[in-house]
């Protein structure tokens, strides 16, 4: 079909000769300049992962803080500076990095491809993450971590009302790691666009993928915002502007709208993808296809436009006219059909199904259930009336956990289980995982079940400490007795992971029967994914006789080379070859870090520097190949 | 779902809390009935899904076919039709609500003007010769207030869970909410919005009185009582002036015309200090004014270098500022 | 079902209708929201009850009956396509949903979705004064 | 006809057709640019929101409305600065690296010309206010010079290919590059009119 050259090579030999052109070697250089999307994808997990532990432990300093009234674990200003770094972390650092590191390690499985679209860019996107992260977390070690809430409302972190480095932190940190969201997200779209398998038309696309090209897409309109108002509050507080200034005319409201249109967006960024991750699952333990697929598609690509115009129902209190609200509050009631559609979609996957209960499956029913209750409180949100009254208490923080922790995180465990043998090879205890799954669940709904009944009882959030007798006691101490289980069951999740790559057995080839591509490479894949590329015929692949015959017979596409198809029929179109690995990611990403240190520490020769660097570095990383000498006689 | 209503129960009917679903407010009562509507459908529907779930995993055990087919009309009516008709209904609840809540009873009408500090609520009654105090709300039984809300620094949120939902105190902005209390009592209002060190210590008490008591209080308010002092509290009154609380602090009647801090003309009959931080009895009270740091930390009140021996006087003369 | 044959305008056009088909409605919306919300907000933020003259109450009925008209528009072409695409479905070999069909379902959902949104907003505009917080 | 073309554009084949094929390269910076403009219409969304939430007088008493001469020149010297871009590109796809050197370096002279205006207008500007007069100062001066500073990277980028084109780099079959700068320049080129209008021409309606 699509390779050219019909020399007769057996197929032993073109598989050898192509292993050899992949291989990574196993040393130091190797290391920081490898482009593998797996690589990057098990880098971008542990690393976020690594995070999810530091501001989870923050977590459990705040829920120790409050276990009774009037508790004197922490400060005022440790308690300010944990529960934002708490926020800030588990949004930016965690959550859609973790998820991205799925994206990473999965898209180009899922669409039969051997690499992301821009394997430098997404090598690059890693190091900007991790710097970005290792910055605002030793800001943390060194008592000047960001203390305005991860919403950082002005006028309280500008001028004169926050003088110390904190919020540079923020506002520095956060453009740096927008640096590294927006390479990604491009490199998804490009991807999903250019290099789906021969035959996987849009309506054959996994939902994963959807979720993810959904996901970039509302991150490339989101992001801006708020890297738009943390630049404007950047020069605010360091160059005297007066943008958030009501004195010289600036206002505090536009720092409101600025980043709750990058902030409601972004809640569905972090969920979308989770949902997508459940979506995957599903059909590898109810032994068929999600149902209603062309509607869950449907609801994917409407979620992703309507939380673009939902964001003012953070501000229902601010007192904008109520008319200018209701629009709003449309939108975010209506926004949960599109959610309604895939519940019940999944309900009917497993009421229609054969099922399998494993522990990926496990997750995901604790997550249907959570997701469920998270829903409909956010529905009562989604009213004007009712929002003003409960917004900004405790009800606030169970409904966005149960969103976030029900829809993110219990997905992101369960697709841990599901995909470790696609990542290293290795099968987690089933034993454990149970035991892990029970001490989460509970755990969970033990930590914050009763934060609707401290918020109902008028508990506002972010507050350090609060008086007795009021009511909110005997919630709150069940809030932190259940935030310790829930660490412990979450440690135990870990210790299964590392259990299973230090001593685990070794995994059967596609171990649970999965639909998508991914389970028809091997486990775990070699460095080029597949050596002929698939070709799809319908929306299961791995589970279709014909794919998966032509694997093995059909002509290995050779040299580090991979197939363009077309945009909306993924019909085959060229060959390209992949770029090699490369050092300049690491440094390009380097030099970053010296610009924003630079202007962190108000040392601006240094942030010059770091801009000449970085161009010589990107000079450097683009330059165009020469021609051959056949391309330029051509020319 | 039993011990959800067990819990909500309690909720309802634990008394000392400044509880949503235990109102007094006619705005707030509004939220209660709209909060139990919706609560009920989230019940059902919560209910409706684990139902269906434990049908799935129950059924695997019998019959372990699997049904081919996009199951369309089961998404459709279960996940679309049947939400659809729910979520017109609660936001046409909604609608009408809000519509109710922007539009106050009628009648006599006071106006209050409560400004933010950090961390502290600055009271006046506009309507009368300068009655200004913090901290505390007095108004009369089934009145609308109309309340004007202006912050003097950052972003705060004025929320009196059983009266009114919240309001937020926009910088640059002045906002309006409106009061109308159904009983007697007094009720706990807090700053909802995160406003920095001692968000948690910025609270305040709306007591709700029959109109002559109020209006005696806001007379006496408006303009202080002559007051009898003995020795001790005159001494105390010159410790007052001597370490310069007036650069801060207003006593009206005195020399003491500061406006940094709260106004401290009734000090002497506030439910607290520092908006909620400690009780006001005179052992807190003197701590409060050695250091202050170590009951409301990062307050903005400076510790005072008031002698041991001066405190008394002071403390003494402090209490008769009722 | 008879093929139809395609003039050179109907094939430069066609797609841009049928696109209009699947987007049309997120576009109206889109519009119909930035146009409501920051007229009102910021209308009513200078203190003022018109807009160039023209009442403000005035100005909300058009941001929401337009928009509203295009997205019903938009919903008729999708209904057009999906119906036309489920037809020549039913005739193909595998009945599943093609490419095309699943477009035209997606803008038949989103259409309408859209459609009861902006409805919702004008149901506010009918109860709720213009500028009261 | 009206009846038949409806027809025929809602037939399952109009959905069908395929655009024209790109390469992951276009993709990417068309990409790169979508969030750039999204960017672009953040601050230019902030400026109208900053300006109606003032309320009269505006700009700010302080501030006179800005004269049109300096950024109409500007203007005139900025938008055709696309067209020789245009020329360099067809001129490699059919082979004439000369048709592509002259018009990168055309369309280099003209940025540089529209910064040296920049940095004159600022001159003038910062002795009647700087960005941290008022609001509008803030605005001005962060919006221009956040313009400004994507067509000095627009023109490292040019300069770039024109190095490497010096050097022999593009054929008529590659020259992938040429195109995607050329993607870049034509936005920043469109952006300026968005700018324009916002922060000198509203000024006078």
């Amino acid at each position: 079909m699509t390779t050219t050259s019909a020399q007769a090579v057996p197929r032993a030999v073109a598989v050898a000769r192509l292993e050899e052109q992949w291989r990574e070697q196993r040393s130091l250089r190797s290391w920081f300049a490898t482009v593998d999307h797996k690589r990057i994808g098990r880098r971008y997990l542990v690393t976020a992962g690594a995070f999810f532990g530091l501001a989870g432990i923050d977590a459990l300093l705040l829920r120790t803080q409050l276990a009774r009234a009037g508790g004197d674990v922490l400060s005022p200003d440790q308690y300010n500076q944990l529960f934002t770094m708490h926020g800030t972390a588990m949004i930016f650092l965690f959550a859609t990095p973790m998820l991205f590191g799925f994206g990473n390690a999965l898209v180009p499985l899922m669409l039969g491809a051997r690499d992301m679209a821009f394997p430098r860019l997404n090598a690059f996107g890693y190091w900007v993450f991790l710097f970005a992260g290792l910055i605002m977390f030793s800001s943390q070690f060194l008592g000047v971590a960001p203390n305005g809430g991860w919403f950082a409302y002005v006028p309280l972190t500008d001028l004169p009302y926050s003088l110390g480095r904190n919020l540079d932190v923020y506002t520095l940190g956060l453009i740096f790691l927008g640096v590294s969201t927006t390479a990604g997200a491009i490199n998804f779209i490009v991807t999903s666009i250019k290099l789906r398998a021969p035959g996987m038309s849009l309506n054959r696309a996994p939902l994963f993928v959807w979720a993810i090209v959904a996901t970039s897409f509302m991150v490339l309109f989101a992001l801006p915002a708020l890297n738009a108002a943390n630049a404007l509050l950047f020069l605010d507080r360091r160059f005297g502007t007066h943008f958030f200034q009501p004195d010289a005319g600036g206002n505090t409201l536009l720092w409101q709208h600025l980043f709750w249109i990058f902030g409601h967006p972004d809640v569905y960024i972090i969920v979308l993808p989770a949902l997508g991750i459940v979506s995957a699952i599903l059909p590898a333990f109810c032994r068929r296809g999600v149902a209603a697929y062309p509607l869950v598609v449907l609801a994917t690509i409407t979620i992703a436009i309507i939380s673009f115009g939902v964001w003012v129902h953070h501000m229902f209190a601010t007192g904008l006219p109520s008319l200018s609200l209701s629009f709003f509050s449309a939108a975010s009631v209506l926004i949960t059909i599109p959610s309604g559609i895939q519940v019940f979609a999944w309900v009917a996957t497993m009421l229609f199904g054969r099922i399998v209960v494993r522990v990926p499956l496990l997750f995901v029913v604790g997550f249907i259930v959570t997701f469920v209750m998270g829903g409909v409180t956010g529905v009562m949100f989604g009213i004007t009336a009712f929002d003003m009254q409960i917004t900004d208490s405790y009800f606030v923080v169970a409904h966005f956990h149960y969103v976030l922790f029900g829809g993110a995180v219990f997905p992101i465990i369960g697709g841990l289980y599901y995909w470790l043998p696609v990542l290293t090879g290795k099968m987690a205890s089933e034993v454990l995982g149970r035991w892990a799954f029970g001490l989460v669940f509970g755990g969970f709904h033990l930590t914050f079940f009763p934060m609707h009944l401290s918020g109902l009882l008028g508990m506002p959030r972010r507050v350090y400490t609060y008086p007795t007798g009021l009511g909110w006691d005997p919630w709150n101490l069940l809030s932190t007795i259940g935030s310790y289980v829930l660490a412990v069951g979450l440690l135990l999740v870990v210790l299964s992971v590392v259990l299973a790559v230090a001593r685990g057995p070794r995994a059967a080839v596609d171990p649970w029967g999965g639909d998508t591509l991914e389970w028809a490479a091997t486990t775990p894949p070699r460095p080029y994914n597949f050596a002929s590329i698939p070709q799809v015929f319908g929306l299961h692949p791995a589970w279709d006789r014909r794919t998966l015959s032509r694997l093995e017979t059909d002509e290995v596409l050779p040299g580090h080379q991979a197939l363009l198809t077309s945009e909306l029929d993924a019909r085959p179109q060229r060959l390209v070859s992949m770029p090699e690995a490369s050092l300049r990611p690491l440094l390009a990403a380097l030099a970053l870090l010296v610009v924003v240190l630079g202007l962190l520490w108000a040392v601006y020769w240094l942030a010059i520097a770091g801009v000449v660097a970085t161009i010589v570095v990107v000079v450097g990383w683009l330059w165009p190949p020469q021609l051959t000498r056949a391309e330029a006689e051509a020319a | 779902m039993a011990a959800v209503l067990v819990a909500l129960c309690l909720a309802g009917c634990a008394g000392s809390a400044p509880s949503t679903l235990d109102t007094a407010g006619t705005g707030a009562r509004r939220v209660e009935g709209l909060w139990w509507f919706m609560f009920w459908i989230s019940v059902v529907a919560v209910l409706e899904v684990l139902l269906l779930l434990g049908w799935a995993l129950w059924r695997r055990r019998r019959d372990t076919r699997v049904r081919a087919g996009d199951a369309m009309p089961f998404v459709g009516v279960l996940g679309v039709g049947l939400p659809f008709i729910v979520l017109v209904a609660v936001y046409g609840v909604g609608l009408r609500d809000l519509n109710a809540l922007i539009r106050p009873p009628a009648g006599p009408e006071l106006s209050i003007e409560v400004i933010g500090h950090r961390w502290w609520w600055e009271v006046r009654y506009p309507d009368t010769a300068g009655a200004i105090t913090a901290n505390e709300i007095r108004i009369p039984v089934n009145q609308t207030i109309r309340i004007r809300l202006t912050t003097a620094d950052v972003q705060h949120s004025f929320w009196v869970p059983q009266l009114m939902p919240k309001t937020d105190l926009i910088a640059g902005r002045v906002n309006e909410t409106w009061l109308h209390a159904e009983r007697i009592g007094t009720f706990r209002g807090v700053c909802a919005e995160y406003c920095g060190l001692q968000h948690a210590n910025m609270s305040l008490i709306v007591t709700v009185q029959p109109e002559e008591e109020f209006t005696a209080w806001l007379r006496d308010l408006a303009a202080p009582p002559a007051r009898d002092l003995t020795e001790q509290q005159r001494r105390g009154q010159a410790v007052f002036e001597a370490a310069a609380c007036g650069a801060c602090h207003t006593v009206r009647g005195t020399t003491a015309t500061g406006t940094i801090g709260p106004d401290l003309t009734t000090i002497g009959s506030r439910w607290s200090l520092g908006a909620g931080a400690a009780p006001n009895d005179k052992g807190h009270l003197g701590g409060w004014i050695v250091n202050p740091q170590s009951l409301k930390p990062g307050n903005q009140m400076p510790p005072q270098p008031v002698p041991a021996s001066d405190l008394p006087d002071l403390l003494s003369y402090l209490e008769t500022l009722r | 079902m008879t093929t139809i044959r395609s003039t050179a305008r109907g094939r430069r056009l066609g797609p841009a209708f049928s696109w209009f088909g699947v987007v049309g409605g997120a576009v109206a919306w889109s519009v119909h929201l930035i146009a409501a919300w920051a007229v009102d907000e910021l209308t009513c933020g200078a203190g003022r009850a018109t807009v160039a003259g023209v009442p403000l109450v005035a100005v909300m009925w058009v941001a929401v009956i337009v928009p509203a008209l295009v997205t019903a528009a938009a919903l008729a072409v999708s209904a057009l396509v999906w119906r036309r695409e489920s037809a020549a479905a039913r005739q193909r070999a595998d009945r599943g949903y093609g490419r095309t069909g699943m477009l035209g379902l997606v803008g038949l959902g989103a259409n309408a979705l859209f459609l009861s949104i902006i409805v919702a907003g004008g149901a506010a505009v009918l109860v709720l004064p213009v500028c009261q917080p | 006809m009206t009846g038949k073309l409806f027809t025929e554009s809602t037939a399952p084949e109009a959905l069908a057709a395929e655009p024209a094929p790109r390469s992951t390269g276009w993709w990417g910076m068309v990409g790169f640019v979508t969030t750039e403009a999204a960017l672009f219409a953040v601050l230019l969304g902030t400026f109208f929101y900053l300006r109606f939430q003032h309320g009269e007088p505006w700009p700010p008493r302080e501030i006179e409305r800005p004269q049109l001469t300096v950024p109409l020149i500007m203007t005139a010297v900025l938008l055709p600065s696309s067209l020789p871009v245009v020329w360099a590109e067809r001129g490699i796809r059919r082979g004439q690296r000369w048709r592509l050197r002259l018009g990168l370096a055309a369309t280099i002279v003209m940025g540089l010309t529209f910064l040296s205006l920049q940095v004159m207008e600022y001159q003038t500007k910062l002795r009647e206010f700087t960005f941290t007069t008022d609001v509008f100062g803030s605005l001005f001066y962060a919006i221009t010079g956040f313009h400004g500073l994507h067509v000095a990277v627009g023109l490292l980028i040019l300069s770039w290919v024109l190095a490497a084109s010096l050097r022999g780099s593009f054929s008529s079959h590659k020259h992938e590059r040429v195109s995607l700068a050329a993607i870049y320049w034509h936005f920043v080129d469109l952006v300026w009119v968005a700018i324009l209008f916002t922060v000198y021409l509203s000024q006078h309606l």
